[in-house]
């Protein structure tokens, strides 16, 4: 048991200093609770740091950690966490007890700590950071579900505490109620595993379903599973939520929520899939249900969650661009593009890993999902920087307006030139245009997705990718091409910086990650290795068997 | 390092030009384009161009994990090209000099970016890296229309940008699909197929997209498979072409863009759809273009037909002259589908001069357009009384156009036509002798006799004669558009003064910035074009002799592939289970 | 469809001779996540609604505990320890966001809140 | 000098001798020799016409404001002529040769007979090339020199432009006669439609001068179009394009023929000759594609004379005679020319009769001369082609010449019912001879006319053909309208009373800036304005006639006097038809094979022909004296005004050209330009409307689906259950096996 914690070392270094942040922020030294955000990143990036350079080698994880289904992610999905997450942490500069401060500061009113946010903010900041890394490490049901509630419960705050406005409350409560219905059904689908198995240990599991095949309420466990955790990915049909939610919360918790949720669905699906078949099964076993596609390419899952999990996809990626084709609200046709990115990415699910004959980047449909997670984050953090890093000068109520429309983009690249083109190339770079990074990421879906003989979903991958151009080129162009109305109220910049750094930093990933985009590539081809030889629980024929042998 | 620089150089000044005053640029992009000129001048001179093969290759390792190299490389279908395209670019730069006044800077920074990337999509030896370029010229053009055009210039932009880049995105997938193809072959498959091909791939069983070894291995796909990938492709490329029924993009797009964005999307991008499909779709599917070309070639004969006759009834000059590109780019196809050497250099030559001659009329109605501030045929008229040097370019490119003899137009079409006239093996195969002689049986048998000028293929004769009767169609609608706008008595738009030498007082700015007729630096545009035009008209030779060298390989594997084409179908499907 | 009829019925599904079987608990189970679902779907207040959630929870923490003694395993147990755990956290949270908004509209009603829109 | 002594030399003794022995040599079935080294100067015939082109064109960039151009064309023009002399001695003292020049076209696949494609710049030298070579640049030098004074009123305007056309022209008939392969003969081919073109359109503010031009432009593309393909199958049934290896390979077919075995000749073989028949009737203004002539007239009448008289319109005739082997081979493709030629010979006669305009009347006459030539051809007889090209070279253009006279004099006045008496006005004697002499050519006048002797061979031919009696009739009964309506020109216009209405240039010219010389304004024009009282009689009053100049007079004398000069080769040098069947005989447009003469009404047809024809025009000439110049009085009206009820409909018919240019308007153009909008009208909304309805799918779909986010937390929770549901049920329905 000790042994795990060696993967644990990060999230015990967040945990620490979200305890040392809750402390801090409700100081009444101004400085000191300034230093909250501060001491948040030093704890974040101490963690990534450790995540990427001392998380269990190679060597070690048979020893230690032989028990994770997929022993390479962990390393790169906390690194990616942490990055992404150092990113996030720049625009959540400034997100709450901006009046209070400003109030304070003026010598309106003294500090309280009972008014004060700041404090919550970045620990429930840090507490979803840790869940999601915890996520990754996960080997139990038990874990996985405390992984993914450690995850969510924090954002609903985040989300209804974000902004002043009546919407980020609406959006809180809309979130929360369905996040609940969707964590009932993914918890009940754990418990209808459970009982399939007798096992919560997702090792024991896979190779009980090794064993003696998926028992069809095993199969109803998972796909009540899948389809709960979905709800984190916001795959159709759990999609609903999306839209609103986004626009309710101010943008950087809108990006906030298009990274971390995300993730944390993503790997859960991975984690979900490799036990009900990418670890074990080999091609063209029978069975009505747990009958395995014969594809070209050794898509190993069952076929009823196959094709689940091929029709939301198909579904997810059109539902959630045809929807933001009417969009003017940026916020709200990012957040249906983040329902469309997510469909992009159930194709690298779907595609998984193959079989033995399909080693490389270019055929594991597990490391493009992982590598895509990390694309979508830095060029969709980029994406909601620029609208972080904008507002209008406050209106009667006091309150500053967030800008949102893309007529507010009108010109930016005139008027805040870094602004503006870190627009552009985010956009660019969503919508897929090559040599930018967007586009290296869906490069690997395409390769796995044909790899595994998925051509048709490919295509309407493709024919997605052009309907989503429409729109991305309008957000893409607005800020360059488009001068203002010479009647609208001017955008000015917020005056928090750091979140504009935010922005160019997003836009400099995308471009420079595209350029030296060889290694990461060659760290998700390790981390989307699924270990193979699960071995059978009852003393079996054989005791190891490699994974999917042909 | 040459390529390199020749993708570099414009890309550099297009930042020189971005960083530098507004008062400079376009001298910044003029010195950019023209440097960009000379070292393509010395390219065509360091290229060999008796060697068949590639040059100038050089290639640097990138994303390895996804099999991506910056490989880059020429042989001399490329060379010309880019040479083409080099050509164009001071062209365009000062062709804009009075045309564009406000945001220069941005103006000329993406003309040089664009310079930059269709380089690119020539000189590319990996697939994706031609993917990049080539999907890379959507975002300077669509700034150029969208920025530049005239009044419906989003919509244009738009529909340019959204329609090339859902047709490059299924081609992509068919790249993909060949990658993995080639991804999954093992010596036992390659062995299996034509042992000859094994030391032809080094890296074998490894993703790649390299295309040397692609093109080897596509070959093995069975038919079946080749036709699928060949629709990838051409959804792709036969709507930058565009073909028949994906045109239409283009003539709005045309109509819309700045004069320079008309004389590239003319003379250059169009012509990415036509190289694309002689690069890939040739060598990757010979089987299946081959049994398809039949196919394609209606398409294309209905392209030049229809196209042709919409020519006619258009009253906008740019927007004729648009059509009259689908028309002509049919031609193109046309002789590619023949898949015989002389359709094919046709073909590639057509690239060429399409791209001079169309480019020029498109410089020319900018001209006009400049002037007068309208392309509509009812508002002009008998220009030739005003500006009689600009009436003997309109003439002359028309002419050239046309597909005059002498000019270089001729000399592709024919070949494109000659091309698909040969091209059926209905001419190889004895037919029953005729028994009185008479021509109504066995039209285009032989009666024994075998016919030493023609080749396999599946066009032939009625495709030549239907597809010939677009230069019937081509005479009536460019002379219609001559008789219009150059002859007939005189006509101006409303505010123009017909009788005074220097009309239009008090016009807008740009109008009396230009004499009445042509300026030198006008005249300076025009007088390259026109000289490459008689030159590649009266003296072809040294063109079609670079090109026999590439074009007999293309040939050749076409025709072998075919020769054996149930081999592969039967062994790799096994192999590949 | 059928496969899994004819599994259920394996497993002894209904069997009026004994008590209280696994049947019996999944089916207890199945019918409180079905009714707090229904009750989510029906009912217009956010408490009421906040506690149909519950409900579904606690239908899979009864599934749980029944499968726990079915497999003679404690792990079914322990989960549904930390399921009341995290339960406990979400009814806190529930309450603090309904404060919060029963304090902008002065109402419950779900309807209400239907700004964000399309 | 010394050329020109050659070529009497050549002309007189060398070729006698050379030619009998080339022409026995093929008659035994061999290959004639073409030697590959031909005279290297034979490349400045075409030299000379481009570079007066590019010297016209560089005073056209420099504006030159004198005649100048008009010097240049004339003493470049002149140069090719010599050369061309000097070409044709050469050529008859060393037989046929090839001058290669350049690499043109080359696309090479293979080392085998037909895997490659060549076209060259080089030329093809025999006697055939010779002959329309002396003739084309000799008219040419002449005609340029007329068209010095006659274009002199746009001097400084299109003066540059006229000359330059012109010099091109010239150099694009010389590749095109010259070419040793079919594709450099479609260069010239081409190359002359384009000349044609601009020189119709040369008056390019006149809205039908441009129709005109485009007209003859898309008329010729239509023929080019079955040379084309005429091209391509003979490239690939012979393997090249170059007359060379062609004539080689049909060698082997001219067996079969010779032996009528039509059967053993691959039907490709045959399918060649009636391609590049297409071809030829487009150039040649044969039916159906003879429209485009007439409207040619819309030019400048030293256009007319040269391009649409003498040179390019015979191009038909010397690809037919250029290609004769490939049409003897082909079993019906002579008939097919015979047909054709004669059938156009008698319909553009009877349309010649019923016009008004003088210049048309001869376009008419020209179109139906061709039609002559092609019967010809037609019925084995190329030597008298041949020669009717020749000597319709010169009185055609004197013709043409003579009513450029006229039209430049009165201010564009062509009208022949408003000119009358204008041989006898003072001035314009030599105009009025010449006139003459082109009408008794063209109306066959016997013995002392060239054109009676040429005309007279074609006719001969026709009868001693056993299969082309009835082509011989029609000829014959063309030959009566010829004479006919020629004549009514003659008497019509320039003899009988003096009177004038000038024509509408006067404005016109005006515009052009012209300065008339009103050097002749004091001649006579006291006959003039008593007969009519429209209100052109008021302009008419200031309106003095100008007569001809030195230039066209000189010009105009010259021809005259080698129109019967010509006869002098044609009747003096032994054979049929003398130098020019020699000629002839010597080249490739050698008629082979061996025919049974027929007779007519017993007697040998080209005797018989002889007498028959010559009473034939004689009786033209003399209804046409009757009708038009007894007793007529006024210009406006003659007898034959009296007869024309008698004709009923007919002759309005004949008058509106048959209606035929209304049939292809109907028929064809109109049709197509419907097709046009409605190909537009389908692009707009079909075509280009499914691609936007595709780009509009999405946001239908998403209108549809939005109306999901409704904002309702009861609607999304609905939607995630039924969307849950859903999703099982329809994986469960795809997977189950039922």
């Amino acid at each position: 048991m000790i042994d795990r914690l060696q993967f644990l070392w990060p999230e015990i270094i967040l945990f620490i200093t979200t305890c040392v942040v809750m402390v801090i922020g409700l100081s009444k030294t101004y400085l000191r609770r300034k230093a909250t955000a501060l001491i948040a990143g030093a704890g974040i990036a101490l963690a990534t740091v450790w995540a990427a350079t001392r998380s269990p080698d190679a060597e070690s994880v048979t020893a230690a950690a032989g028990q994770l289904l997929l022993p390479h992610m962990v390393a790169y999905a906390k690194t990616l966490i942490g990055i992404v997450g150092l990113m996030l942490l720049l625009l959540m500069a400034g997100t709450v007890d901006r009046e209070e401060e400003a109030q304070i500061a003026a010598g309106r009113r003294s500090f309280d700590p009972l008014r004060s946010n700041r404090a919550e903010f970045y620990a429930f900041y840090l507490f979803s950071l840790t869940g999601l890394m915890l996520c990754a490490d996960a080997d139990d049901l038990i874990w996985l579900f405390l992984a993914l509630e450690l995850t969510s419960l924090p954002t609903y705050i985040m989300v209804a505490i974000s902004t002043a406005q009546t919407r980020g409350r609406e959006a809180g409560v809309k979130y929360f109620f369905l996040g609940a219905l969707g964590a009932a059904t993914f918890l009940y689908g754990f418990a209808l595993i459970y009982g399939a198995t007798g096992s919560t240990n997702l090792n024991t599991i896979a190779s009980h379903f090794r064993t003696d095949g998926i028992s069809p309420l095993a199969m109803a466990g998972l796909l009540l599973s899948l389809l709960g955790v979905s709800f984190k990915i916001a795959a159709v049909p759990m999609h609903f939520y999306t839209p609103d939610v986004y626009e309710g919360a101010a943008p950087q918790v809108s990006a906030f929520l298009a990274f971390v949720p995300k993730t944390a669905g993503f790997i859960s699906i991975l984690l979900l899939c490799a036990v009900a078949g990418w670890a074990y099964l080999p091609a063209g076993q029978a069975g009505s249900l747990t009958t395995v596609k014969a594809a070209p390419g050794g898509t190993q899952l069952p076929e009823l969650m196959r094709l689940m999990l091929w029709v939301m996809a198909a579904l997810t990626m059109t539902v959630g661009n045809v929807l933001a084709v009417l969009q003017t609200s940026v916020k709200r046709l990012l957040a249906y593009s983040s329902v469309a990115h997510s469909g992009y990415m159930l194709v690298g699910v779907v595609a998984g890993p193959g079989g033995p004959a399909d080693q490389g980047f270019t055929s594991n449909g597990v490391s493009a999902v992982l590598f895509y997670l990390l694309c979508y984050g830095v060029m969709n953090v980029g994406c909601f920087a620029v609208l972080a890093a904008l507002e209008r000068s406050p209106g009667r109520d006091g309150n500053f307006r967030e800008t949102e429309t893309l007529a507010d983009l009108r010109g930016l690249c005139t008027t805040h030139p870094a602004l503006g083109w870190s627009m552009v190339i985010c956009s660019l770079s969503l919508l897929g245009m090559p040599p930018l990074l967007g586009f290296f990421g869906k490069l690997p879906l395409f390769t796995a997705g044909i790899r595994a003989g998925e051509l048709p979903l490919v295509v309407i991958l493709g024919l997605n990718s052009a309907i989503a151009a429409y729109y991305y080129l309008r957000m893409a162009f607005a800020p360059f091409l488009e001068t203002p109305d010479a009647s609208a109220e001017p955008v000015i910049a917020s005056p928090f910086r750091v979140r504009q750094l935010a922005a160019v930093v997003s836009a400099g990933g995308v471009v420079l990650l595209a350029i030296l985009g060889n290694s990461l590539m060659e760290e998700c081809r390790k981390a989307g290795e699924v270990r193979a030889g699960i071995p059978f629980v009852t003393g079996g024929k054989a005791e190891h068997a490699s994974a999917a042998a042909d | 390092m040459m390529l390199f620089s020749l993708i570099l150089a414009p890309l550099a000044s297009a930042f020189l030009v971005a960083l530098g005053p507004a008062a400079m640029a376009r001298r910044t992009a003029l010195a950019g384009t023209a440097v960009t000129f000379f070292a393509a001048c010395a390219a065509l001179y360091l290229f060999n161009w008796s060697a068949p093969g590639y040059q100038f290759e050089q290639s640097l390792p990138w994303l390895q994990q996804v099999g991506i190299n910056l490989s880059v490389g020429v042989d001399s279908v490329a060379m010309m090209l880019i040479a083409l395209t080099a050509l164009l670019g001071p062209i365009c730069v000062q062709s804009s000099k009075t045309a564009i006044t406000d945001r220069v800077k941005t103006y000329y920074s993406w003309l040089l970016v664009l310079q930059a990337a269709m380089t690119g999509v020539f000189a590319s030896r990996d697939l994706i890296l031609f993917y990049i370029c080539f999907e890379f010229t959507l975002a300077p053009m669509f700034v150029l229309i969208s920025l530049y055009g005239s009044t419906n210039r989003r919509k244009a932009a738009i529909k340019f940008f959204l329609y090339t880049f859902t047709g490059s995105v299924i081609a992509l997938a068919g790249f993909v699909y060949v990658a993995w193809f080639s991804s999954r072959l093992t010596p036992g498959i390659v062995n299996a197929a034509d042992p000859s091909l094994l030391h032809e791939f080094p890296q074998l069983g490894k993703w790649t997209f390299d295309l040397a070894t692609l093109e080897q291995a596509a070959r093995l796909m069975s038919p079946a498979k080749q036709g699928w990938v060949l629709l990838a492709l051409l959804a792709g490329f036969a709507v930058k072409v565009p073909l028949f029924p994906v045109h239409t993009w283009l003539p709005l797009a045309h109509t819309e863009a700045p004069t320079a964005g008309s004389v590239i999307l003319a003379g250059v991008l169009l012509k990415l759809g036509t190289y694309a499909i002689y690069r890939f779709a040739l060598p990757f599917c010979p089987v299946a273009i081959y049994e398809h070309a039949p196919l394609i070639s209606v398409l294309c004969i209905v392209g030049i037909l229809y196209g042709g006759l919409i020519c006619w009834v258009q009253t906008d000059v740019k927007k004729l002259v648009a059509y009259s590109s689908v028309a002509h780019l049919g031609f193109c196809i046309l002789g590619m589908m023949a898949l015989n050497n002389t359709g094919i250099s046709g073909s590639i030559l057509y690239m060429i001069n399409h791209g001079l001659s169309t480019g020029a009329l498109f410089l020319l109605i900018g001209m006009i357009y400049e002037r007068y501030h309208t392309r509509s045929m009812k508002e002009l008229g008998g220009i030739a009384a005003k500006m009689p040097i600009w009436a003997t370019f309109m003439v002359f490119f028309t002419m050239a156009s046309v597909g005059l003899p002498g000019l270089n137009g001729f000399v592709s079409e024919f070949l494109c036509i000659l091309g698909a006239f040969q091209a059926s093996s209905a001419w190889g195969s004895p037919t029953a002798t005729l028994p009185n002689g008479l021509p109504n049986a066995g039209l285009w048998g032989s009666a024994g006799a075998a016919h030493p000028g023609s080749t396999l293929g599946s066009l032939g004769p009625w495709f030549a004669a239907v597809a010939g009767i677009g230069m019937i169609v081509a005479a009536i609608y460019l002379l219609y558009m001559v008789g219009k706008v150059v002859w007939g008595p005189l006509v101006e738009p409303h505010g123009h003064d017909s009788h005074g030498g220097h009309g239009g007082h008090g016009e807008s700015e740009s109008h009396s910035v230009l004499p009445t007729d042509l300026c030198a630096r006008e005249i300076g545009v025009l007088v390259p074009l026109a000289v490459l035009c008689v030159a590649l008209g009266v003296y072809p030779k040294p063109a079609l002799d670079a090109l026999s060298g590439p074009v007999s390989d293309t040939v050749r594997v076409v025709q072998t592939a075919r020769s054996n084409a149930t081999i592969p179908a039967d062994s790799v499907k096994e192999a590949a289970r | 469809m059928i496969q899994v009829l004819q599994t259920l019925a394996q497993s002894g599904f209904p069997d009026r001779m004994h008590a209280a079987t696994l049947s019996h608990f999944l089916l207890v189970s199945a019918l409180m996540f079905v009714i707090g679902l229904i009750g989510f779907l029906t009912r217009r207040n956010l408490i009421i609604m906040f506690l149909c959630t519950e409900l579904m929870f606690q239908a899979a923490g009864i599934a749980l505990v029944a499968f726990g003694r079915y497999h003679l395993d404690f792990s079914g147990q322990t989960f549904v320890i930390f399921v009341l755990t995290v339960a406990a956290a979400e009814a806190a949270m529930a309450l603090a966001l309904v404060v919060l908004l029963f304090r902008r509209r002065e109402s419950l009603n779900a309807e209400e809140w239907k700004e964000l829109r399309g | 000098m010394t050329t020109l002594t050659n070529i009497l030399h050549a002309a007189l003794t060398g070729s006698i001798g050379q030619h009998g022995e080339v022409a026995h040599a093929a008659a035994g079935a061999a290959p004639v020799q073409i030697a590959a080294n031909g005279p290297w100067y034979a490349v400045l015939i075409p030299v000379f016409a481009i570079a007066a082109f590019l010297l016209c064109a560089l005073c056209a960039a420099f504006k030159v404001k004198s005649k100048l151009p008009a010097w240049i064309t004339v003493a470049c023009l002149a140069a090719s002529c010599g050369v061309s002399a000097s070409v044709y001695a050469w050529v008859s003292s060393h037989g046929p040769a090839i001058t290669y020049v350049f690499d043109w076209i080359h696309v090479v696949w293979g080392k085998d007979k037909g895997q490659s494609f060549v076209a060259n710049f080089a030329f093809y030298l025999d006697t055939l090339t010779c002959l329309w070579m002396l003739f084309v640049t000799g008219l040419a030098t002449l005609i340029a020199l007329y068209a010095s004074e006659y274009m002199s009123h746009d001097v400084g305007q299109g003066y540059n432009r006229f000359f330059a056309a012109f010099s091109l022209f010239v150099f694009s008939m010389a590749c095109l006669v010259m070419a040793d392969n079919f594709i450099l003969l479609y260069l010239g081919w081409e190359g002359v439609g384009l000349c044609s073109y601009l020189l119709i359109g040369y008056f390019y503010k006149k809205p039908s001068a441009v129709a005109a031009a485009k007209k003859a432009f898309i008329v010729n593309r239509i023929g080019d179009l079955f040379l084309a393909l005429g091209i391509m199958l003979c490239f690939v049934h012979f393997g090249t394009v170059e007359y060379k290896a062609v004539f080689a390979g049909v060698e082997e077919y001219i067996k079969h023929f010779e032996a009528g075995e039509f059967n053993k000749i691959p039907p490709v073989a045959q399918w060649i000759a009636y391609l590049l028949m297409g071809g030829a009737f487009g150039k040649s203004a044969q039916l159906p594609l003879y429209v485009w002539l007439p409207d040619a007239m819309e030019g400048p009448t030293p256009v007319s004379a040269l391009i649409h008289a003498a040179t390019m319109v015979t191009a038909g005739v010397f690809l037919i005679a250029r290609t004769y082997p490939i049409f003897m081979i082909s079993q019906y493709a002579l008939h097919s020319v015979a047909w054709v030629g004669a059938l156009t010979a008698l319909l553009a006669a009877t349309i010649g009769m019923a016009q008004f305009d003088i210049k048309r009347i001869m376009a008419y006459s020209t179109v139906s001369q061709l039609g002559y030539m092609f019967a010809g051809l037609g019925v084995m007889t190329s030597v008298g082609a041949a020669a009717h090209v020749f000597t319709h070279a010169f009185f055609k253009a004197m013709l043409f010449l003579s009513c450029g006279a006229v039209m430049h004099g009165f201010a564009g006045q062509l009208d022949l019912r408003k000119l009358s008496g204008v041989g006898s006005m003072p001035g314009w004697r030599i105009v009025g001879i010449a006139m003459l002499v082109g009408c008794l050519n063209l109306a066959g006048f016997p013995i002392i006319t060239a054109g009676f002797w040429s005309k007279d061979a074609i006719l001969g031919g026709a009868f001693a053909n056993p299969h082309a009696q009835s082509i011989g009739w029609i000829l014959l009964l063309t030959a009566g309208l010829t004479a006919y309506y020629t004549f009514r020109v003659y008497f019509r216009v320039f003899v009988g009373p003096q009177h004038f209405e000038p024509g509408d240039e006067l404005h016109a010219h005006d515009d052009h800036g012209h300065d008339h010389a009103h050097a002749g304004h004091d001649h006579g024009h006291d006959g003039g304005h008593q007969s009519h009282s429209h209100d052109k009689a008021a302009a008419s009053h200031d309106f003095h006639p100008h007569a001809p100049g030195w230039a066209i007079n000189t010009v105009l004398a010259i021809l005259a006097i080698s129109a019967f000069v010509v006869i002098l080769p044609l009747k003096l040098i032994p054979g049929e038809l003398g130098w020019v069947g020699q000629m002839v005989e010597g080249s490739t447009a050698r008629a082979v094979g061996h025919m049974e003469h027929a007779k007519f009404f017993g007697f040998d047809a080209h005797q018989a022909m002889m007498v028959v024809s010559s009473v034939v025009g004689l009786a033209g000439i003399a209804v046409a004296f009757v009708l038009h110049y007894a007793g007529r009085t006024s210009a406006a009206t003659s007898r034959a005004d009296a007869l024309l009820p008698a004709f009923g409909p007919l002759a309005n018919w004949a008058q509106h050209k048959w209606y035929v240019d209304e049939f292809y308007d109907f028929l064809i153009r109109k049709p197509l330009l419907v097709l046009a909008h409605l190909f537009h009208i389908i692009d707009q909304y079909l075509v280009d409307g499914l691609v936007d309805a595709a780009g509009y799918l999405p946001r239908a779909i998403g209108r549809l689906l939005r109306p999901s986010q409704s904002g309702e937390l009861h609607g999304y929770a609905l939607g995630m259950a039924g969307g849950v549901a859903a999703l099982l049920l329809i994986v469960f329905l795809a997977t189950t096996s039922w």
